[in-house]
């Protein structure tokens, strides 16, 4: 137990808890959102994340940029990344909504239960995690230093490097951009419609299956671009890479309330935080411990999560 | 005349929108009360707050003038008031005897551990089950439904088999939300039948119905919620000629019906 | 794929073999009975081209992950089958027997018949300090809790000292003799002929229950848990009683497991496990013991047998679970479809 | 399934097991038409696959020179392997298979110390020798008994390594581990020794991937050296983040035999160079050019850490068949008391198994090659 270092690196922790957590939002709007219409854990969303980062890798492959020595020029690196972010954007986007199709449509027509969705789910977690672990020869890959690391200027401790202003603008965009889509778009008051009441929402002539395919959609891109900020944070991804990161950004929705996209995001820099500040006072072996059981009395006191489940009320 | 359910001056309130104000109701031994008012009047609130689903914001609800407030749900149910449902829940994938049993249960002592071992009370209770169950269905005229999963059965076998799983609880006063939704003017005949059965059987009814001839018909007394408050109590007839209840609600029906 | 959906829904096994059980005699019974559990008995010795597995040792195979996973999901299904609380924490109590065993039996020689009795007790404890608090939750808030307290029980093995932090605990002592049947490393068969018994023993409860006022109670739960608590089910007790009944088989099993396997890490106790007995449940067909076993055998089989995919197993088998989830989505053996018959005149149940 | 097939099934299983413990010394296997088995034990897929499949290439490349040029007496040796993936769950059933194979006379493996933990009690109660070529945890001959042997030292030795290179490079010492066997092992050692100077320590898990904690803790501990147990997926990570973090991008960076490994410099690129690095091991680039060459021509890859030690281990046992033992217990007795020239060393195992020429490596990344810089330890 050792608070002093909270303090004295509390700007730090603070700087990187935040740009994780914008990275984990990202991810739980996926969850949240798939939840919203479809009542269900879209237990395959990590990997449509994982595609996202391979999507990344590739291009920086293509592009002739492994092992790159020095960074890109400025105005090179942000086309780059521009062209690497909407790739994989598109790319997880896609396998999202070809995975709604697979795994979930037929059971969703025939009203299965959730369970079987779910276990449909895992299924296609297994298989994409599988695929990618052959294809990659189970191997860390690495992502070029596009971008020179070296703080732009810093408070107190927290050094704000490029990479991490990009990540927490871009990020902040991306909620933005969600909030005026899902606020104003055809569709995406068909997710709300459909969030809120599924049956009434067919009567008022909302076509279900696209609604939801849209749905998935959303989650699938935001999932790409978050992965591109992901490399560009940690530059390097794995077969497995979705899997802890799925678990964190799923516990971040449920902790804000799953179904509620302000729910999600909060619950995300909540998590972030939670876990920067747990793994120096305890030790980062106790992260996770913490995080669970700060997670089980936040649920005691307001049992449907930080802003409750309805997804009607969400606002960014 | 002994009141069994007594509900003093209750208010619910819902983040501030008031459902129930000052509400006064009881129900009787032997009595078909009926609680009747326009929709959202507040009459299912009622029987949520009766039954424990809800805390009162004010008020007191007691069972054989012994207080029910803050009692779970199922301790309620099995001190002796059951219920059915405006749109019908019974335990779909279970067969119709095994939802009256269910009912059944409330009433037997044998626990989990008794079970495993099969001592011989837990035998014996199991038996008692299952005899007031099939008891039931015979009474409710559905015995030859017991092996049908619940969601298989006709709309109309569906809510009488309701009533008996609501009844295997053997309640002091039994509660009826809207039981005549949806049959034809036929069926409620019977349906009024029936609940003179259940009454003379010996169980007190409270219920809800938007069937005027129905509740005028078969009801000892009438109660009437407008906007979460009583605006008048009496019998049938006292009730049809009462001005207040006309203005608030009978002229609503008739446009209805 | 129709095509197949079609074809399968034509050969419906259980209710033919329904049909056939109905109508058999109780000598007929007995006899499918005994003869059932004699193959089960005699399964190490039928270790044949079409049934064993080439790549990897049949009996072993049996134990784990068979047996062992059969047990877990007969456990889960009274949790997630029979009243409906979605659990991926399961492991969790699996982890808590199989310690139990490692510590107590390797470091203070107490022996594997008390520690499953105490495996079980520590799981039980476990799932009331974790059930009354989270059991209040509902859906997907249990389920995360659930995850969260699976992965906790296995990061705090690696943590602590007396549980041999990340290295585990080796040389875990097998249980002593029993009417001269040697429990042995080298031989998995007695080993599997005892997790068989456990299994038989936990099959005979869930049934004791499942047909009892317990099974209404949580089938009750399970199709709606409001209406349960109005016709007077205590479902909070009901609810918890699931939970810590469900962790004793996990805990039983454990130190079982950990007793055949004579040495354990934390890393045998991933979310992964925990995952794959919930498939085991679903696979099978939540609810209906049968098929939750079956599904069970079947879903730990297949991946031994395709070891000679050896690279592209998982895969496969990862699609297997997609399809078949679309083909069938209640599972090989579904719940009860099948409605039961009543005598006429005494109002008994004729089938069962 | 008929009473017949089941008695035919049970006298089968019994025939097998008879074959198997009742089998006369001295004579080949029966049942294998004159040829014997050596297995490797390690993780061919999965997270680890990288070394293990640079192990099972020198076991192989052993195996085949052996037959090329085998007398016509020389029983033929068949190539066998089991893939745990690296995992203590996986091994116990794979281990049993491995047993009950009639024609198995020995294992080189297991490659982490987690999964030989978990194999050992089989073999040992087969009376299966086992050389593992890169299992450092020294818990493991308590497991193994007079089965299990390693050509490499243990943590025992390349804790103290690791420490010495410690102790010479700062004065402030932060010690960080994976939680593997391995790691937490290996990390636990080190801590004794340098507690003088220890300024912190923390645990990360496989898979980490943000280790800003575990930074900001050594800045705040003002450490000047960093000790990592732990594999070079992490490792490589971290040195990253320490290096650009400012307050800690000049800290001496030590690590061992778990991060020695082409993967570690290519993930961590520039940042790998300067790094200290111990193994108890050789490479084989280095130690055998000629057989470097054969290894590249044969497997199209270059030799990793550990592909030479996989090469020595079988060619013990190896030597064994040509000296004309040919089953378990007398191949068991010739590894116990004899002694094999192998690449580089001369291999002889101690009562517990441990090689009785125990030597510890320093090696360094030099612009992006690994390069050897000194002998620590030589006992």
């Amino acid at each position: 137990m050792d608070f002093s270092i909270l303090w004295s690196e509390f700007f730090g922790l603070t700087l990187d808890g935040i740009v994780v957590g914008a990275i984990y939002a990202l991810v739980s709007l996926g969850y949240t959102l798939v939840y919203g219409v479809l009542r269900l854990i879209n237990f395959a969303h990590s990997e449509i994340f994982m595609i996202g980062t391979f999507t990344s890798l590739g291009l920086s492959i293509v592009f002739g940029y492994t092992g790159l020595e020095e960074p890109l020029g400025i105005v090179l690196f942000f086309f780059v990344f521009l062209v690497m972010a909407l790739a994989s954007g598109i790319a997880s986007g896609m396998s999202a909504v070809l995975l709604e199709f697979v795994a979930y449509r037929r059971l969703r027509r025939r009203g299965a239960n959730r369970l079987s969705s779910l276990i449909s789910a895992i299924g296609a977690s297994f298989f994409l995690v599988e695929l990618f672990r052959l294809t990659t020869e189970s191997k860390d890959w690495d992502f070029p230093r596009m971008l020179s690391k070296d703080p732009v200027f810093s408070i107190s401790t927290a050094y704000f490097t490029l990479d991490k202003i990009i990540i927490l603008l871009g990020a902040f965009g991306l909620m933005f951009g969600l909030d005026r889509i899902i606020n104003t778009t055809r569709l995406g008051r068909g997710i709300r419609a459909v969030s809120q009441d599924e049956k009434t929402a067919i009567l008022m002539g909302v076509n279900v299956d696209r609604v939801i395919s849209f749905t998935f959609l959303l989650g699938g891109v935001l999932a790409g671009f978050a992965s591109t900020f992901y490399m560009l944070f940690y530059e390097s991804t794995k077969f497995n890479v979705g899997f802890l990161l799925g678990i964190s950004a799923f516990t971040a929705a449920v902790l804000g309330g799953i179904g509620n996209i302000r729910g999600a995001l909060v619950g995300s820099f909540v998590l972030g935080l939670l876990q920067q500040y747990s793994s120096v006072v305890l030790g980062y072996n106790w992260r996770d411990v913490v995080t669970f059981v700060i997670l089980v009395f936040v649920l005691l006191f307001k049992p449907t999560g930080l802003f409750g489940e309805a997804i009607q009320r969400a606002r960014v | 005349m002994t009141k069994l359910l007594e509900v003093k001056n209750l208010t619910m309130e819902f983040g501030g929108v008031v459902a129930l104000k000052e509400v006064n109701l009881h129900v009787s031994a032997g009595e078909i009360a009926a609680l009747i008012g326009p929709n959202g009047a507040g009459k299912t609130t009622v029987f949520n707050v009766v039954t424990g689903y809800y805390q009162p914001t004010k008020g007191d609800v007691s069972l054989n003038s012994q207080s029910v407030l803050g009692l779970k749900p199922n301790k309620i149910a099995r001190l002796g008031l059951a219920r059915t449902f405006q749109n019908i829940r019974l335990f779909g994938d279970m067969t119709a005897l095994e939802n009256v049993m269910t009912g059944a249960d409330a009433r037997n002592k044998v626990g989990l551990i008794g079970s495993i071992f099969g001592t011989s009370t837990s035998r014996q209770d199991e038996k008692l089950s299952h005899s007031r169950a099939a008891e039931l269905l015979t009474f409710m005229g559905i015995s030859h439904r017991s092996g049908q999963l619940a969601r298989n059965l006709p709309y109309g076998d569906q809510r009488r088999l309701e009533i008996a799983r609501a009844l295997a609880l053997e309640p002091k006063v039994l509660l009826l939300d809207e039981p005549a939704a949806g049959f034809n003017p036929q069926e409620k005949v019977e349906l009024g039948e029936l609940i003179k059965k259940i009454r003379d059987a010996g169980f007190a009814v409270l219920l809800i119905e938007h069937d005027m001839s129905l509740v005028m018909k078969i009801s000892d007394r009438v109660s009437v919620l407008d906007f979460g408050q009583k605006i008048a109590e009496g019998t049938p007839s006292e009730i049809q000629s009462n001005q207040k209840v006309i203005d608030a609600y009978l002229g609503v029906v008739d446009n209805a019906s | 794929m129709s095509s197949y959906k079609t074809v399968l829904s034509k050969i419906n096994l259980r209710d033919s073999f329904g049909a056939w059980w109905e109508n058999a005699t109780k000598r007929q019974r007995i006899i499918f009975r005994v003869a059932l559990i004699g193959l089960f008995y005699a399964l190490p010795f039928l270790d044949n081209p079409i049934i064993g597995t080439p790549e990897t040792n049949f009996q072993s195979v049996l134990f784990y992950p068979l047996a062992v996973f059969v047990v877990m999901a007969v456990g889960l299904n009274i949790v997630v089958g029979k009243s409906g609380i979605l659990d991926l924490g399961y492991v969790a109590f699996f982890a808590i027997g199989a310690y139990t065993h490692a510590v107590l039996g390797t470091f203070y020689g107490v022996n594997l018949w008390i520690n499953i009795i105490l495996g079980a007790a520590f799981a039980m404890v476990a799932g009331v300090i974790l059930g009354l608090p989270a059991l209040r939750l509902r859906g997907d808030y249990l389920a995360i809790i659930t995850l969260g307290f699976g992965e906790i029980v296995r990061i705090v093995a690696l943590n602590l000292e007396f549980t041999g932090g990340a290295a585990g605990i080796q040389g875990i002592p097998a249980p002593p003799n029993i009417f001269n049947v040697t429990f042995d490393v080298l031989d998995p068969k007695p080993h599997y002929w005892l997790m068989l018994t456990f299994t038989m023993l936990v099959v005979w409860m869930y049934m004791r229950l499942g047909k009892r006022r317990p099974g209404r109670a949580w089938e009750a739960i399970r199709e709606d848990e409001d209406v349960a608590e109005f016709m007077g089910v205590e479902t909070t007790k009901y609810k918890l009683w699931a939970f810590v009944l469900g962790g004793a088989i996990g805990g039983g099993a454990g130190a079982i497991y950990a007793s055949q396997v004579a040495s354990i890490l934390p890393d045998y106790f991933t979310l992964n496990v925990s995952i794959l007995v919930l498939a085991c449940v679903v696979f099978g067909g939540m609810g209906n013991i049968w098929g939750v076993i079956a599904g069970a055998a079947l879903l730990q089989y297949l991946p031994e047998k395709l070891r000679f995919l050896s690279e592209t197993r998982i895969l496969i088998f990862g699609l297997l679970m997609v399809v078949m989830m679309n083909i069938r989505p209640d599972g090989l053996f579904p719940r009860k479809k099948r409605e039961k018959v009543y005598d006429k005149v005494t109002g008994q149940e004729i089938s069962r | 399934m008929s009473l017949v097939k089941r008695s035919i099934g049970v006298a089968a299983s019994v025939a097998v097991a008879f074959a198997t413990f009742v089998a006369p010394a001295q004579a080949a296997p029966a049942g294998c038409n004159g040829n014997i088995k050596l297995v490797f034990q390690g993780g061919l897929t999965g997270g680890a696959a990288q070394t293990g499949i640079g192990e099972y290439n020198g076991f192989r490349l052993a195996i085949l020179q052996y037959n090329e040029k085998k007398t016509a007496s020389q029983p033929k040796v068949e190539v066998a392997s089991i893939d745990t993936q690296a995992s203590g769950s996986q091994s116990p059933a794979l281990a049993l298979k491995t047993v009950n194979d009639r024609c198995v006379v020995g294992v080189v493996g297991g490659m982490y110390s987690g999964e030989t933990a978990a194999a050992l009690p089989y073999y040992l109660k087969a009376g299966l020798p086992v050389i593992s070529p890169s299992a450092t945890n020294p818990t493991l001959p308590s497991v193994g008994g007079d089965v299990f042997h390693r050509v490499v030292a243990n943590d025992l030795v390349q804790g103290p390594a690791m420490s010495k290179i410690a102790k010479r490079e700062g004065k402030r010492i932060f010690v960080v581990d994976d939680q593997t066997t391995y790691g937490k092992g290996l990390a636990d050692i080190i801590k004794k020794d340098v507690k003088a100077t220890l300024v912190g320590k923390d645990s990360v898990t496989e898979g980490t991937t943000n280790f800003s904690s575990v930074v900001a803790k050594v800045k705040k501990a003002k450490a000047d050296v960093v000790v990592y147990a732990g594999y070079y997926p992490e490792a490589s990570k971290f040195i990253k983040q320490l290096r650009n973090n400012a307050a800690t991008k000049n800290v001496k960076f030590v690590s061992g035999d778990g991060v020695l490994d082409e993967e570690y410099i290519l993930l961590a690129g520039k940042y790998a160079n300067n790094t200290y690095l111990t193994a108890p091991a050789y490479f084989l680039g280095a130690a055998d050019k000629a057989l470097t060459a054969t290894y590249k021509k044969e497997y199209g890859v270059n030799p990793r850490i550990y592909t030479l030690e996989a090469y020595n281990a079988t060619l013990f046992f190896l030597e064994a068949i040509k000296a004309g033992n040919t089953d378990k217990p007398s191949i068991l007795k010739f590894i116990n008391t004899k002694s094999v020239k192998g690449i580089g060393t001369t291999m002889k195992f101690d009562k517990a198994g441990e090689p009785s020429k125990k030597f510890i490596n320093e090696f360094t990344v030099k612009n992006g090659k690994i390069a050897y810089v000194r002998n620590l330890i030589n006992r």
